[in-house]
């Protein structure tokens, strides 16, 4: 029973890394860069669903769709603004952007006078509802947390997989050049991609929000994503899942039967041992280069 | 040529997945020739150069370097041996000039202890002077001096080609593993590298291993051909009879052909 | 000039930062026609193609594609408009398989059953590629990378090719067949090319007119026939040496047209 | 441009390439030995500050920007040799022994995070070194007996064998002499086949390896010394500070010593003391703009976050070599005045391409 | 005469934390502070001179507490650090203010290392967290009849502080803690912490928490139907707890000094003085606002006290006999002498009931 309670813990956890690690595979999959950003857009995310829910009065279900686009725009400009300028440069350049961009985010954020530096709750509908099954506790918060997260990894996944589009994102990140040479609009699918990124991190602090409250720093969480995405191997999509499940569910283990101390850093520890026998994930392709 | 045997494979065989990239290949190398390898696209010979300087591992079979066993050897090892190679696809350190490239070339020869070089005691700054000293011959030899201190990112095809062939032979090598060396060059440029490679045999005395397409350098710089398809070898032999045996010229060569019947028929030139 | 010319650059100039590769070089290519660049290492070839599909910009001088000004436009787009170009040492997308890597060449087209008809015919000339089809594109060895290179390229069915030698590390088997394939889809197709190779006999008796590249300038053109029959060309591309030319070492007659 | 004919092989081999840099090195040299003369002590201090976060800063140029091995958990090393002086100042250890421990444990540990850089590389070894940083991180806190845990630990004062030099300018001084020791060897180290070595791991290992080059030796050499420039950095940060708790070396400690080298220039030694002086002058520098904003903006929490995301993205955008491209251009402007052409340092179109694959 | 100390003008300085994890609170103790420095100097300043505050940030991070203190007393020379908020930033400062005479005045922080060990240049007003549960928890847990008493706690200083605090308690009652567990600053998942108390039978658990773990705790207790007591310190004490939590916070106690100032406080200089607050910020004021109010006002008594010829030494012989009395907020009585660096130790006991703070018990001194 015990047991089976910090794995439901671990499991509704777990798909909290896995969804925000998704939008680091997502991007990474399509520009292979890593974007520090993401835990602040998810943040803004929050935000702009507060302020619709509470400074517009209108319901959760406005500021959920509201949230998610006015996000896809937020990471649409930010591409073009900031991202663009730099396509081709080495993914470091970029990678350093989006730290620049998740700072902008926070200041922006925290600038708001009277908002910004503090702590808001997100009233969601299905707030405080709890299944009891044979003595076992589920919110229902977690469970549409694990729903989202297995709905929007599939779309992702047939998406990369099977549509052009998808398959051309890939493309274009493995090799600009020929990208261009087979004229595959490199710079809008980068747009595209940032706006969905930006999306998923919406939905991501939606999904959140009423688990850690919303503020300027929730971000933070993102830095348990990595080592999610990592475990899962990088350029793999359900491996996001999988790999924030393992971390969730070691977190909860750890937390309940080892020592004081062990649960912060089982994921960074689970990384490590995972670098170490399988460099490249569960799920991580097998990259070598054939010269 | 002293005729003495520098590197022998034995049935070497290495799969990948389901390719059979090389099966049961055997030839050796004696000291001093140059060895060619041909053979049709795929049919692995870049793989048994990748074997021989370990960056794959033989299925079966075995490699011997002046009679010992490249089994037990690291990669990085492999150069201290004397074996220097290299790539088809060209891999130069690109954002280094012509020079640093050359001087990484000279690394197996050089071991200071740490605390040397973070002094940069009298001993390392003689040996550096050494060392360009070394590197500056091999840049007069292949007529770099033009590109010394230019970015490798810039250069031209054509001149990576030969910036690699200078590195390798930085290394001072016994073996030189030359992968394509002719592909991007012009008639005249392919001229130099026959010479070039003449001169590396003979003046400097290394032997030569090389995987090349072009047959009329072939001819005239090969003691020796391979031709291999399918992993598997096809025919040894001089040039000559390499070039006539019937499989190759099936798999490989292709019937000379008149290239004249390519030529746009004159009536249809007018009506362009 | 005529309205049939195709591809016509005036007066460009192009330069890697302080670098300038080349030099005001003009050319035209015609509808249906094959022309040839040839020159030597760095002389500019690969350049010129780099700056007619827009992946560098120009200087100066102008690049106009069937009659419309495609100076300095965003290569994706120049592709759009029907002009595709095989790369220099075979950029194909190394985590795609085999398949995948073909359809992208594909991108620009919807018709969708004339797509799967050129893969077939694709998979018709190099039958290695079909047996591949599910293998990553970057295990594929130099040469069928190659292949794979110039097969992508034909799957967007363009009406201007550029092949930047696209023999390169070819067999010579293989070579062949590629500037057959070449003719063929030049003659059935219409399809007007811009090839530079390194194997002038090759593109001499491929191509109907040619331009030859000194230092980022070009220094003659004329039709193939003719260039075929020149001296210099001989000497210095096709390797016909008159006796005792090069009997010396490292003597090397001046090209007289320098 | 400056053309200077040559006549030896020394003359590439040299640190100074002319007398020009000699006499330009050499005042730099004098104007900050007699700083203390001359400089408030506020701003002395801050010089301070700059010369150890610089000496930190060489160390991840040297293995960022030199070998192509990216490290975010970098505070780790910094607090490590911070960690490891506090304590053995405690102890009573001489300053020159403490120092030289606090470098060699850093080293140590710099190893041991080197081990899976040996297998995975790009972003798998940046999570690699920030889950080390976390780890590193955790184990100060909680071991309790020897770090004194969250509550902090105090440090005491510099001792050099009973020469006490004090905070102000006798520590500047301990910091100056250590950074230009610690900029003389990373010189001498690029100058030698190691150095070398390190820029060939960086662009193409394949190649690198099949040059003789043993892959894990330099990869860990490299983390090694990057680690121990980082303790020694780490080592005067806890004399400087004088409190040391746990949390000083997190993550975002680390992501600052990772923009310090970025908005330096990356791949330049320069870079890094020009990042370290960006780094203690910017909040300055903010603090001083604020008053002049109006106060929505001025006093609003977060303008600092704002300045810093947009100043990196500013530099990545616009500067990509960091202050020194800056400083580079500028040079040779002065230098061409009348012929430079505004085209000679454009950005060309450039094209990302695989880095999965090295 | 000290640094800081002009004809016309006095500059303190102040740390803290505008854009890091507890930016909303240093704002807010921020804007307190400016709200009684304008009072003073609208009122003619302190035996006519101006008051000048300069607030820098910390972020909360130790480092930038040095850079900013290093800031505020060599460049800008401040005469006192007032109100500066943090533990470790204030460990951190500390060494850099003392080099130069500079007293450190009511930092925002109840750890004992603001008092203890002792230096002429430390005030506190603060009761600190040790001592706040050390004296609420055994009379709270005797009057619920609480048998298996826990913690869990932040693991830094503050956390341990508190957990230390209920040690101690408990050892003066003859008992010990059922289950102690900890969690990272900045987590959000308190899952298995929760399954630990509960596995252990836990009725009363005292929480070393702030304010979002606070919530987080207690509502995945509610969820998994473990509903023990729970006693938090002053940190918890805000009124973000039940405007957050929601009605899952009601019974919630947490030992205080000063009272929320609500808007529509029954107390009228309370009401007053929020409503002045409002106008001038914009914002409700928060405990922290009055932390910052006081901060400033005590100050200004002692500068006022320590006469025309202030200085460092003539502050602190002022305030070797001060006494503050209580104020509107319900603070306790502060006395301070030569060895008295702490102004109290009292401090009392409120609960959440109907989502909003109400003071439970008396002013309760630590044996
Ligand atoms: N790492 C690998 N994984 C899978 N297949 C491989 C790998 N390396 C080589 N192959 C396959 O092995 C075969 C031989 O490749 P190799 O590169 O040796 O050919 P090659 O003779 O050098 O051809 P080319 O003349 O085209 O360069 C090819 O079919 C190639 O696809
Ligand atoms: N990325 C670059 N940066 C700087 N200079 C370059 C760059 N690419 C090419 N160059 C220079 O431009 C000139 C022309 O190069 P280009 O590649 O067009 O030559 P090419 O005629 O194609 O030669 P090859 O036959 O060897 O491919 C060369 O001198 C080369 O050094
Ligand atoms: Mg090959
Ligand atoms: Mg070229």
């Amino acid at each position: 029973m015990q047991v089976l309670q910090l794995l439901i813990s671990g499991v509704a956890q777990g798909c909290i890394y896995g969804l925000i690690a998704l939008g680091f595979v997502l991007i990474y999959k399509a520009t292979e860069t890593v974007s520090f950003a993401q835990g602040d857009l998810m943040m803004v995310g929050a935000f702009i669903a507060l302020g619709v829910m509470s400074m517009l009065g209108l319901p959760f279900w406005v500021a959920v769709p509201a949230a998610i686009a006015g996000m896809a725009v937020i990471g649409f400009g930010a591409e073009r603004l900031v991202i663009r300028p730099i396509l081709g440069q080495p993914a470091f350049a970029i990678v350093m952007v989006t730290i620049g961009i998740g700072y902008v985010a926070r200041g922006l954020i925290t600038m708001i006078p009277a908002i910004g530096t503090e702590t808001h709750a997100l009233e969601v509908p299905y707030k405080n509802i709890t299944l009891n099954a044979g003595g076992l506790v589920l919110a229902a918060e977690q469970l549409v947390v694990i729903a989202v997260t297995a709905l929007l990894c599939a779309a992702l996944y047939l998406g990369f997989r099977y549509t052009r589009v998808g398959v051309a994102m890939q493309a274009a990140s493995q090799n600009q050049l020929a990208a261009y040479y087979m004229g595959i609009p490199v710079k809008r699918l980068n747009s595209m991609v940032w706006a969905l990124a930006a999306a998923v991190a919406a939905i991501a602090g939606l999904l959140l929000a009423p688990i850690t409250f919303v503020h300027a720093n929730m971000g933070l969480v993102g830095l348990k994503a990595f080592p999610a995405a990592v475990v899962g191997g990088f350029g793999s999509l359900p491996g996001a899942i999988v790999g924030g499940l393992v971390i969730g569910c070691v977190e909860s283990f750890a937390g309940f039967y080892l020592p004081e101390g062990f649960k912060d850093v089982a994921a960074y520890v689970v990384v490590l041992l995972m670098l170490v026998l399988k460099p490249n994930g569960l799920f991580g392709e097998r990259l070598r280069k054939k010269v | 040529m002293s005729g003495e045997t520098l590197l022998c494979a034995r049935n070497l065989s290495v799969q990948f997945g389901g390719v059979k990239a090389v099966s049961d290949v055997s030839f050796d190398v004696q000291r001093g020739e140059v060895f060619t390898l041909i053979g049709p696209n795929g049919a692995g010979k870049t793989t048994v150069f990748n074997l021989i300087s370990r960056i794959y591992t033989p299925t079966a079979g075995e490699i011997l370097f002046e009679g010992r066993a490249l089994s037990g050897v690291a990669p990085h090892q492999v150069a201290a041996l004397g074996i220097a190679r290299t790539f088809q696809n060209i891999e130069l350190f690109e954002h280094a000039t012509v020079l640093q490239n050359l001087l990484i070339g000279r690394h197996r020869h050089l071991d200071h202890p740490l605390w040397k070089e973070l002094l940069f005691t009298p001993s390392v700054r003689a040996s550096e002077r050494a060392t360009r000293e070394k590197v500056e011959q091999v840049i007069d030899f292949l007529d770099l001096q033009h590109y010394r201190d230019t970015m490798v990112a810039g250069l031209a095809y054509g001149v990576r080609k030969v910036v690699e062939l200078a590195r390798a032979l930085c290394t001072e090598p016994k073996l030189l593993l030359l992968d394509e060396p002719s592909s991007g060059l012009n008639v005249e440029e392919t001229g130099d590298m026959a010479f070039w490679i003449q001169d590396i045999r003979d003046d400097l005395g290394i032997t030569v291993l090389m995987v090349e397409h072009d047959m009329s350098l072939v001819s005239r710089v090969s003691d020796r051909v391979l031709a291999m398809s399918q992993g598997q070898v096809l025919a040894l032999g001089t040039p000559a009879e390499v070039q006539a045996h019937p499989g190759v010229i099936e798999a490989y060569l292709g019937s000379a052909g008149d290239l004249s019947s390519l030529r746009r028929k004159p009536a249809i030139e007018e009506a362009a | 000039m005529s309205a049939n010319v195709v591809l016509a650059l005036t007066n460009v100039e192009s330069a890697y930062g302080p670098i300038k590769a080349i030099r005001g070089v003009s050319l035209k290519v015609r509808q249906g026609e094959i022309a040839t660049v040839l020159g030597s290492n760095g002389a500019g070839k690969s350049t010129i193609l780099k700056t007619i599909s827009g992946i560098i910009d120009p200087r100066k001088g102008t690049v106009e594609f069937r009659g419309e000004d495609i100076t300095a436009k965003d290569p994706a787009l120049i592709v759009q408009k029907g002009l595709s170009h095989v790369p220099e040492g075979r950029e194909v997308f190394p985590l795609l398989s085999v398949h995948d890597n073909l359809m992208m060449g594909a991108y620009t087209r919807h018709d969708r059953d004339a797509v799967a008809r050129d893969v077939e015919a694709v998979y018709g000339y190099f039958p290695i590629l079909r047996e591949r089809r599910a293998q990553d594109a970057g295990l594929l060895s130099g040469g069928q990378q190659q292949m794979l290179s110039i097969s992508r390229a034909l799957m967007a069915a363009p009406a201007l090719m550029l092949l930047d030698e696209p023999s390169l590390g070819l067999s010579p088997l293989l070579t062949r067949e590629i500037f057959e394939i070449v003719v063929r889809i030049n003659r059935e197709r219409g399809t007007t090319l811009l090839v530079v190779e390194q194997n002038a006999n090759m593109a001499l008796n491929v191509a109907d007119y040619g331009y030859v590249l000194e230092n980022g300038r070009i220094v003659m053109e004329d039709s193939c026939d003719r260039l075929r029959e020149k001296d210099d060309i001989k000497e210095f591309y096709l390797g016909v040496k008159e006796t005792g030319a090069r009997g010396e070492r490292r003597w090397k007659k001046k090209k007289t047209w320098r | 441009m400056r053309f200077i004919f040559k006549t030896s092989y020394d003359q590439d081999i040299d640190l100074a390439r002319h007398g020009g840099h000699r006499f330009w090195y050499g005042l730099l040299l004098l104007v900050l030995f007699t700083a203390p003369l001359w400089v408030p002590e506020y701003w002395l201090s801050q010089l301070g500050f700059i010369l150890i976060y610089g000496i930190v800063g060489l160390g991840l140029m040297l293995l960022a920007g030199f070998t192509g091995l990216f490290s975010i958990g970098h505070a780790a090393f910094l607090g490590v040799g911070a960690y490891t002086e506090a304590v053995l100042a405690a102890r009573g250890w001489p300053f020159p022994l403490s120092i030289l421990m606090a470098m060699g444990l850093s080293a140590a540990v710099g190893v041991v995070v080197g081990l899976p850089a040996l297998r995975v590389k790009g972003i798998y070894l940046g999570i690699a070194t920030l889950a080390f940083g976390f780890i590193v991180e955790e184990v100060l806190a909680r071991w309790e007996s020897v770090t004194g845990g969250n509550a902090g630990l105090s440090v005491k004062p510099v001792d050099i064998f009973g020469w006490q030099p004090g905070s102000g300018a006798g520590f500047y001084l301990v910091c100056l002499v250590l950074a230009v020791l610690a900029t003389l060897m990373v010189l001498n180290i690029l100058r030698s086949p190691t150095g070398r070595a390190f820029v060939a791991i960086r662009d193409s290992e394949i190649s690198a390896q099949s040059m003789g080059i043993h892959l894990a030796r330099y990869k860990s050499l490299s983390f090694a010394l990057s680690a121990a420039l980082a303790g020694l950095g780490g080592a005067l940060y806890a004399h400087k500070i004088s409190f040391l708790s746990p949390d000083q070396f997190n993550i975002l400690q680390s992501i600052d010593l990772l923009l310090m080298v970025v908005i330096g220039g990356l791949g330049s030694v320069h870079g890094a003391f020009l990042g370290a002086a960006f780094l203690i002058a910017m909040p300055q520098l903010i603090s001083l703009g604020k008053d002049f904003l109006p106060p929505v903006i001025g006093q609003a929490a977060g303008l600092q976050g704002l300045v810093y995301g947009l100043v990196l993205i500013g530099f990545v955008l616009f500067e990509p070599y960091g202050l020194y491209g800056r400083w580079l251009k500028v040079r040779t402007w002065l230098q061409l005045a009348p012929f430079y052409r505004r085209g000679l340092f454009k950005r060309q179109k450039s094209f990302q391409k695989s880095e999965r694959l090295k | 005469q000290s640094q800081g100390v002009a004809k016309e003008e006095i500059t303190i300085g102040s740390i803290q934390d505008l854009s890091g994890p507890i930016a909303g609170f240093g704002k807010q103790v921020r804007l307190g502070m400016m709200l009684r420095v304008d009072e003073v100097n609208q009122q003619g300043g302190v035996n006519g001179r101006k008051l000048k505050l300069l607030v820098e940030d910390s972020a909360y991070d130790p480092k930038r507490a040095v850079l900013a203190a290093q800031k505020l007393v060599n460049q800008d020379k401040i005469f006192a650090m007032v109100g500066h908020i943090g533990t470790a930033q204030n460990l951190a400062a500390m060494p850099v203010q003392f080099e130069k005479n500079v007293i450190n005045f009511f930092p925002v922080t109840a750890a004992r290392e603001m008092f203890d060990p002792f230096h002429r240049l430390k005030y506190s007003f603060a009761a600190p967290y040790y001592d706040q549960i050390r004296t609420a928890l055994p009379k709270l847990a005797k009057d619920k009849g609480a048998k298996k008493i826990c913690a869990v706690h932040q693991d830094d200083e503050f956390g341990l502080e508190v957990l230390r605090g209920a040690e101690a308690g408990l050892k003066s009652m003859g008992a010990e803690l059922a289950e102690k567990t900890s969690y990272k600053r900045g987590a959000t998942d308190f899952s298995s912490q929760v399954a630990k108390m509960k596995a252990a039978n836990c009725d009363f658990v005292v929480l070393g928490t702030i304010i979002r773990e606070t919530i987080g705790v207690i509502g995945e207790s509610r969820k998994t139907g473990f509903s023990p007591t729970f006693l938090g310190s002053s940190a918890a004490y805000t009124d973000l707890i039940h405007k957050l939590g929601g009605p899952a916070m009601n019974g919630l106690y947490a030992t205080m000094t000063v009272q929320n100032p609500y808007l529509d406080e029954a107390s009228q200089p309370i009401r007053f003085w929020a409503t002045k607050y409002k106008t001038a910020f914009n914002e409700d004021p928060t405990v922290f606002s009055v932390y910052g109010y006081n901060v400033i006002d005590s100050f200004v008594r002692a500068a006022t006290k320590a006469g025309p010829g202030l200085s460092t030494d003539s502050f602190i012989k002022a305030m070797d006999t001060m006494v503050i009395p209580p104020d509107i907020f319900g603070s306790a009585e502060g006395r301070f002498g030569p060895k008295q660096r702490l102004g109290s130790d009292a401090s009392r006991l409120s609960q959440i009931t109907d989502g909003k703070w109400k003071v439970v018990s008396e002013y309760m001194k630590p044996q």
